[in-house]
């Protein structure tokens, strides 16, 4: 009968829902991989279903509201927070890294951003004031490095950014930052 | 009569004193001195035929025990005599046994919620140490990264009328390829591709262009960059030999 | 215009959906409890807001395809396992990864719970025993802590509860208890 069949379909849709719950629950609980076989025993279900629901559980956790991952490697599965909120887990699991930079070194810092390489003299020329303490700090937070020598009388040292400078703006690469400010200061004008 | 005491552990001498009192089924605050005090050492005589170690407590309140009973068997004063009503010797025991039957059944009550409550929590995640060299900075942003530099380059404008910064270096007449070649690596390091004309823009003499071409062709040699080109007349490219260049555009 | 204020309306629950998945992502992060006014704080929203997300967000668990719960206790909140699938957590974790209470530890887990701040002394003194083990063991398991010392003879150390035991037993704070208990044993006496 059609009626006995949407009742068993709706039945076994119930089933996988509680099925996702537990897998949840027990990926929650293991906090690290669990081989796709062991979860099916545990759960006391066939593989190939197992795997149809861990499917769609993986869908399921691309929704904005949830801040979870299924990541699955070596026929495992494990949940991971996803990438995108990263920053605000960053924020509270290292809480003494939160600092402020002084506007002298983020001035420095895009200063040396958009002109590197940079000696010292530039930057200093370029803000009219000296940029020693600044560009310290800036190398002590990994933001600018060394980039060897000027060929010029003294040989100053070079400053460029790191790849931390990158990962901390998310750019892939440097070329991005200049076309950026360009556009940017553009759009400002006018 | 033989003894079948089930011996039971117990977790001090109050809680066999409740027990006992629960088992004789007799009013906490009445409690039968003589008869309790009988079982109470019976039980302490078993644990003994057990070679069960008996706590130094156990003991004590034995004592205290017999010491009431005792107590309870004295005539009484007459009241006439003292205005008070004279203690009853079992109150303290009693007011203990009270209390602590309080705490015990609280315990019930959380030892039930311990074995219903079956919640797993997860351990927290660890950074490792790669990650935990970045830097989080709260107030910087691209925004006020741009904001920043367009400020100082006005005031730089303002300043000067010169546009570029290098014409401010006096030129030395010594270049030298080893030199050159760190600028280059250093640049190829920071700008991943980098068109070829590029490391001549800056150049401000033919010595110092032929130095350059010439650190170029050693670093290729030596395989730290690769240089190509899409199609003729086009670009040309320098590129770090590290990267996988294949993967990108050209 | 009706429209205008459909769309903000659309805007500002895709928010609050994108502020769920930051909630839980930080939450499975943590693995531990986290006060709301510090996860307000890093996700810079409005307290009240938070907490009303918060709620929608523990109505969300609620679901069979859910294998989580969100608990509070202290004003903090924290993600944890549904009991109702704990049959399955139980088959894949060792364990010794959850151990009853002793009767002693938990008769004297239970007197500190209602009579704290309270010396070792007075706790023998109630139970009619020494205690020593089963503080060492509850201060052990984190379900208790020393809390100063009293100023008498001898400068005894106070022992109070933790927030791990409110997790533990589900409380959502420290003043609900003696309240629970009276009760409770009233109603017994009826």
């Amino acid at each position: 009968m059609a009626e006995s069949d949407f009742l068993k379909e709706l039945g076994l849709s119930e089933n996988t829902e509680r099925i996702k719950g537990i897998i949840e629950s027990i990926l929650f609980a293991v906090g690290d991989g669990i081989e796709i076989k062991e979860l099916a025993s545990i759960i006391d279900i066939d593989l190939k279903e197992l795997k149809s629901i861990v499917k769609e559980l993986s869908a399921d956790y691309e929704k904005d509201n949830r801040g979870l991952v299924l990541i699955e490697y070596n026929n495992k599965i494990q949940l991971a927070t996803k990438p995108e909120y990263s920053t605000y887990i960053k924020k509270i699991l290292k809480p003494e890294s939160k600092q402020n930079l002084s506007q002298a070194a983020i001035e420095t810092l895009a200063i040396i951003a958009y002109k590197q390489p940079i000696t010292k003299v530039e930057i200093d020329e370029i803000r009219g004031v000296r940029s020693d303490r600044a560009i310290s700090t800036l190398l002590e937070r990994g933001l600018i490095k060394e980039s060897g020598r000027l060929d010029t009388t003294g040989r100053p040292i070079l400053y460029c950014t790191t790849d931390e400078f990158l990962k901390y703006f998310g750019f892939k690469n440097i070329n991005e930052l200049p076309e950026l400010i360009e556009l940017k200061l553009e759009n400002e004008e006018e | 009569m033989s003894i079948n005491i089930k011996i039971e552990v117990f977790e001090g001498p109050l809680d066999l004193l409740l027990h006992l009192i629960k088992k004789a089924e007799v009013d906490i605050y009445d409690i039968p001195i003589a008869e309790i005090t009988e079982q109470y050492i019976l039980y302490l005589k078993n644990m003994e035929e057990l070679n069960l170690d008996i706590a130094s407590e156990f003991l004590v309140m034995a004592a205290t025990l017999l010491e009431i009973k005792s107590k309870m068997l004295l005539p009484r004063k007459k009241l006439q005599e003292d205005e008070q009503v004279e203690e009853d010797p079992r109150k303290e025991i009693v007011q203990k046994l009270i209390e602590y039957k309080k705490y015990k059944e609280f315990a019930e009550q959380l030892k039930m919620i311990e074995e219903q409550s079956q919640i797993y929590f997860k351990p927290p995640e660890i950074i490792d140490d790669i990650e935990s060299k970045d830097v989080f900075f709260k107030n910087i942003t691209l925004e006020n990264l741009m904001f920043a530099f367009k400020k100082v380059i006005e005031a730089y404008e303002r300043r000067t009328n010169k546009k570029s910064i290098i014409d401010e270096n006096i030129s030395y007449d010594e270049f030298r390829i080893e030199d050159k070649m760190n600028y280059i690596v250093g640049l190829v390091e920071v700008y991943k591709r980098i068109r070829f004309t590029r490391f001549f823009e800056e150049a401000k003499c033919k010595l110092e262009l032929i130095v350059t071409f010439l650190a170029m062709l050693e670093l290729i040699k030596l395989k730290k960059i690769k240089v190509y080109q899409r199609e003729n007349f086009e670009d040309i490219y320098i590129e770090g030999q590290e990267e996988e260049w294949q993967n990108q555009i050209f």
